[in-house]
C-alpha cells in the first residue's frame, strides 16, 4: 500500500493588495510552495464585501501545506497582519503522499 | 444650469449609473461579473490615454499645457490639508482617518473625469486632450500629502518604506496603462490611431454606460451596508467636491484655459479617488478604515458628483468665462 | 419557404449556433469563459432595451402596441395551461413537474426571439420596437399560471412565500436590465442613443454569433449527459413550439399586427425560457427536476425554434398577411 | 508559542441562486462570518454540471468557522437542504489564532 | 441530534489540461462525485505559475468526498500521476450529514 | 529595412506588445483578467477564421492556394527535424526535450501571424486570404514530426495512444473556431460577412493591441521567473526563426506566391506555437520540461518576431520580389 505522511495544511484569507506579505513570509519561512484560490464574497464583523478588483476590495485564499514546525513559524510569522488587516488563519493536518515534497 | 441638468439627466451614461443605483436599491441580483468589470476598467484607461496622446501628438506642447500640469499638481499636494483641517474639526475623525480621507480627496476619480468629458463635450465645451496628463499627474500628490498628515511630519514610516510605496503607486496597473496609452498615441499620433480608432473611440461611449452600470451597482450597495460614516462625514462628502470643484475651475480660468479644460480642472479637484488611494492607503495606512473612505469617496462624492456637481461646475465655468 | 431555410442556413448567427452544437457533439474543450457568456447576455438584454425603447419613442405608443401587449400576456397566461394538458396525458410527468416544464413554455427565450429579429430583418420583415415590450411582458405570467398548476390551486405556499418569488422574478438581473435599457431608450430617444449606438448597434450580431456560439454548446452537452429526457417528452418539445408559434402568429395578424410583428408574437409565443423561469423554478418548485425542464426548452425546443420554427413561422405569416 | 483554538471549519457546496438561504441560516445560527468560494463543475448522481450562469447552473461553496456547538446547530439547520437542494456538507477540526473572533 | 458520519475528503491540484485523468480516475474507482475549484496562482520548486489559459498554465482543484477505502484506492491510483506531472494530493478525515451519498 | 522598422514601431499594436513588456520588467501589477485573455484570443480566432473564408469565398480555390497548403504543410513536418538536430547538438538537450521543442518550432503562432499581416496590410502587401487556411493546416503536422523525433521512430506511445492525441489537436478550442469560422465565412461570403464585420473587422486591430499587451505581460514574467534556458537555447530561440523565415518566404517566392503571401509563409515558418503545441507536448510527452519549450517560443522568439523579425523577413520578401 501507499505511503502517506501527515502535513500541516494552512489557509489564510487576506486582501489580494496583500497577498504578497503572505507569500513572502511563507517563502522566508523556507515552505516549499503555496496556492492561491480566488474568493467571490463575505461577511465578517465589519460587514459584508464582495469581489471587486475596481475599488480593491477582492480578497484570496492562500493555501500552503508544510511540516507543523514550519507551520507553527509560519502562524507566528503572520499573527500580527492578522490582527492589523482583519485575516484569518486556520490550520488542520493532512495526510499527503510523496511527503518529501512539503 | 436648469438646461444643464436637463442635459445631464438625458445622457445615456448618467441615466446607467441610474439604473445601477436603482437596481441595487431595489435588491435586485444584477451584477457585471468581476472580470468584465475589471477589463472595462482596462479598456477606459487605454482608450482615454491613448485619446489624450493623439490629442497632445496634434496640438503640441505649449504654455497652457504646462500651467495647466503646474495648476494640477499644485492643487493635488495643497487640497488634503484643506480637507485635513475640515475632517479632523467638523468631521471629528483621528488624526490617521482624517489622512487617510483627505488624500482621497486630493486625489482624482478617472470616471468621474471621463463622464464630465462626455457631458461637456455635449455642451460644445469640449476639454483640450492634455487634460488627461493634467489628470495623470494629479493621481500621486495627494498620496503623499495624505501620508504626511496622517503619520505627522517626520514620524516613523509605519510598516511600508517610502520607496516601495511609491513604486506602488507608480506601478498601479491603472496609472501604468493610462501613462503607457497616452504616450502610445503621441507617438503614434492621429494616422498611428486611425486603425485602433473603431475599438477605442466608437466602442467608448457605450462601454462606459455598462461601466457606469456597475460603478452605481457597487455605489448603491455599500451605502446600503455602510455602518462607519455619520451625517457629519456625509455633509462633508458633499461640500468637499463643491468648494473644491469652485476652487479648481477659477484656478483654471484664472491661469488662462478656456471653458471646458477650467471646467474639466475643476471636475478633477472635486472628484475623490477610489481606485490608486484606497490601494495606496491600505498598504502605507492598514490603521485607517475602509468602510470611511470608500463609503465617503464612492458611495457620496461620486453620484453627487456625477448626478449634480458636474452641472454646476460646467455651468461656473461657461460664467467666469463668459 | 425553401428559400427561408437557405437564408436561415447561411445567416452567420444560425451557422455559429451549429458550429457550437458541432463543437460540443465532437467533444472538443472548446467554451466560451463563464464571465464573457455572463456579459454577452448582458449586452444583449441591454442592446435589445435601448433599440427597442428608442423605436418606441419614436413610434409612440398606440392602440395596436397595446393589443400587442394584452395578446402577449394572456398568451402567457393560458399557454402553460395547454402545455400542462399535454406534459401531463401523452408526457406522463407528474403534477409537479408538469406545471415547471408548462411554465417554461408560457414563457419567452430571448435569444430565440432577437434571433428570429435578425432573420424577419433580412427578409424585410421587421417587427415593431414595441415587440421587445411584449417580450418582457410576457416572461412573468406564464411563471404564475405554472405555480397554479404545479401546486394545485389554492394549496399552501411551498417553501417560498409568493412575495418573495414575485420579487425574485421582477427583480431577475436579465429583466432588470432589458427594461431599465427600454426605460433609457424611451427617456434619450434617438438623439441620446446617437453616441452608443456604435456600441449597442454596430456590435450587436457579432455579439450574437458568440451568444450563440456559446448556447450551441451548453445545448449539446447537456443533451448529451441527459437521463431524465424520455421520447415523449422529447416529442413534446417539438410539438409545442409548433402549436404554439403557429396560435401566436394566427392572434398577431388576428389582431391588426403587421407580418414581421406578428411572426414575432409567433416566436414569442413558441420559445420556451431558459433564463428566468428556471430560476424561479429552483426556488419555488424545488421537487421539480431541472434535468427535465432545462433540457427540453435549452437542448430540445431552442435548436428546434433557432434552425426549424423560424422559418415555418415566418412562411405561415407571410401567408395569412399575404 | 502563539496560541492557537480549535473550531469547526464548515463547507458546504450550494447553487448560486440558492446561496443567499445558506448565508442566511449562518447569520441566524450567531456565527460571525461566511466566505464564498467559486465552483466550476462537478458531477453527482445527478449527472456533470459546468458553472452556466445564464442558465442557473452554478454554484458556490459556502465556508464558515464556529465553535462546535454553533456549527452543529448550523448542520441542523441545514439539514433539510441538504435533502431538497442536493447540497453537500462536511465539516472537521481545524486550528485558529485569534479564537475570540469565531 | 443530527447523525454525522465519517468520510475522507481528498483534494488534487492537477493541470487544467489534465483534468480529465484525474476524473476518470475518480469515476473508475466508483466515488460517487467530485467537484472543480479554479485556482489562480501558485509557486512549487519548478517555481511561480499564473493562470493563463491562453498558454494553457492553468491549474484546478479536484475535490472530492469517499469512504476510507476508497479514498485510498484512489490515492494509490494517482500516485504515478503525482510523480509525472507535479500534482499534489492532500486527504483528511471530515464529517458529513446523509453519509449514503459519499 | 530602416522603414520597415520604423513603421513597425509605431504601429499602436506593436507599441502595445512593448509596453506589456516594459509593465511587467517594472513589477507592475497590471494583468488582463484571464478570462479576458481567454475571450480576446477566442475572438482573434473566430474574426482570422471568418475573414479568410470570405477572402477565399472571394477568390475561390486555384492551383497558388493549393501549392501554398501543400508548401505549408510540407514544412510543418520537415522544419522539426533540423530543429531538433540543432537543439540537440548545440543546445545539449537531451532527445525528448528537444524532440518536445522541435513540435513548437514546426508549428505556427497565431498571433504573430496576425501581427504580421497587420504590418504588410500597412506596407501595402497584405497577404492572400487562403493564407489562414495555410497557418491552420501547419499546426498539426510538427507535433507528429515532434513525437516521433522524442520518442524514436517505433517506440511505445508513452501515456497517451495516437488516437486521444490526434482527436486533443484536432478538437482543441483554437483550431475548432479558426477552422468553424472559415467555413462560415466561406459559406456567408461577402454578403453573409456584411452584418457582422463591424464586430469582427472594426475592432479587430484594438483587440490585438489588448491580446498583445497581455502577451508582452506573460511573455516578460515568464523570462523573470525563467531558469532552465541556457545561453545556448536563448541562441537557438533566435537563430532558428531568422533560418525558418527566410527558408519560408524564399519557399513561398519560389512556388509563385505574391510578395505579401510569401511573407507570411515565411512568418509562419518563423513563429513556434505557444497555444496547441504545448497543450499536445503536456499530454503526451509529460517528460518534457514546459520550462523550456514555453520559455523559449513565447518570451524569446515571439517578441523577437513581432519586434524585429517580421521586418527582416518584409524586407527579404520584397528583395526577392523584386
Ligand atoms: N467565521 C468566519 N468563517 C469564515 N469566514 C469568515 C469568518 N469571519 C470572517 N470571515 C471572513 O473574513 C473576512 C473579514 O472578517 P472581519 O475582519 O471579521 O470582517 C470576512 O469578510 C469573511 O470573508
Ligand atoms: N463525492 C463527492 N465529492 C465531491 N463532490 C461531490 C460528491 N458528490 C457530489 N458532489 C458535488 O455535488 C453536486 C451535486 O451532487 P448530486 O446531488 O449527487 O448530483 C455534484 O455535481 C458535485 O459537484
Ligand atoms: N507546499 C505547498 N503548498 C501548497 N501548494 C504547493 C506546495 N508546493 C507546491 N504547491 C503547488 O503545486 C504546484 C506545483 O508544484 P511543483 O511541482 O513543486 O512546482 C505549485 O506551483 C503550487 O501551486
Ligand atoms: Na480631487
Ligand atoms: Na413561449
Ligand atoms: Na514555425
Amino acid at each position: 500500500m501507499i505511503e502517506t505522511v501527515t502535513r500541516k495544511r494552512i489557509e489564510i484569507l487576506a486582501d489580494t493588495a496583500l497577498q504578497k506579505r503572505v507569500t513572502s513570509a511563507i517563502d522566508k519561512v523556507g515552505i516549499t510552495g503555496w496556492t492561491i484560490l480566488p474568493v467571490s464574497s463575505g461577511k465578517g464583523r465589519e460587514g459584508p464585501w464582495r469581489e471587486e478588483s475596481v475599488v480593491g476590495t477582492d480578497k484570496v485564499f492562500v493555501l500552503t501545506i508544510a511540516a507543523e514546525d514550519k507551520a507553527m513559524e509560519l502562524a507566528e510569522a503572520l499573527a500580527p497582519m492578522l490582527t492589523d488587516f482583519g485575516f484569518i488563519l486556520s490550520m488542520w493536518d493532512v495526510q499527503v503522499i510523496r511527503g518529501e515534497r512539503f | 444650469m436648469f438646461d444643464a441638468a436637463i442635459q445631464t439627466f438625458t445622457s445615456p451614461v448618467v441615466l446607467f449609473f441610474v439604473l445601477g443605483l436603482a437596481a441595487a436599491f431595489a435588491r435586485s441580483d444584477l451584477t457585471i461579473p468581476e472580470p468584465i468589470a475589471k477589463a472595462l476598467s482596462l479598456y477606459l484607461m487605454a482608450a482615454i490615454g491613448i485619446k489624450g496622446g493623439v490629442a497632445v501628438a496634434k496640438s503640441g506642447i505649449d504654455a497652457t499645457v504646462l500651467s495647466a500640469l503646474g495648476a494640477g499638481i499644485i492643487a493635488g499636494f495643497t487640497l488634503p490639508f484643506f480637507a485635513y483641517a475640515v475632517l479632523k474639526s467638523f468631521g471629528k475623525l483621528d488624526r490617521v482617518n482624517s489622512g487617510a480621507v483627505a488624500a482621497h480627496y486630493g486625489s482624482i476619480s478617472v470616471v468621474t473625469f471621463v463622464t464630465a468629458v462626455e457631458i461637456f463635450e455635449g455642451q460644445g465645451n469640449a476639454p483640450g486632450g492634455y487634460m488627461v496628463a493634467v489628470m495623470a499627474a494629479m493621481e500621486a500628490p495627494a498620496i503623499l500629502s495624505g501620508l504626511l498628515l496622517a503619520r505627522g511630519m517626520g514620524s516613523k514610516g509605519g510598516t511600508q518604506s517610502s520607496g516601495e510605496m511609491l513604486h506602488e503607486v507608480f506601478t498601479n496597473s491603472s496609472i501604468v496603462l493610462l501613462l503607457g496609452a497616452f504616450v502610445i498615441g503621441m507617438i503614434g499620433g492621429p494616422e498611428g490611431f486611425d486603425p485602433v480608432s473603431p475599438f477605442f473611440e466608437a466602442g467608448f461611449k457605450g462601454v462606459l454606460c455598462l461601466f457606469l452600470l456597475d460603478m452605481g451597482l457597487i455605489a448603491a450597495r455599500r451605502i446600503m451596508d455602510a455602518r462607519a460614516v455619520t451625517w457629519r462625514l456625509t455633509l462633508i462628502a458633499i461640500f468637499l467636491p463643491i468648494v473644491n470643484g469652485a476652487a479648481g475651475t477659477a484656478l483654471g480660468i484664472a491661469i488662462g484655459l478656456d471653458t471646458g479644460s477650467a471646467a474639466a480642472l475643476g471636475v478633477l479637484c472635486a472628484s475623490a479617488s477610489y481606485i490608486a488611494v484606497p490601494a495606496a492607503m491600505r498598504l502605507a495606512l492598514p490603521e485607517a478604515d475602509p468602510g470611511i473612505y470608500l463609503t465617503m469617496s464612492l458611495s457620496i462624492t461620486f453620484p453627487f458628483n456625477v448626478l449634480i456637481n458636474i452641472g454646476l461646475i460646467s455651468a461656473l465655468a461657461v460664467m467666469l468665462a463668459g
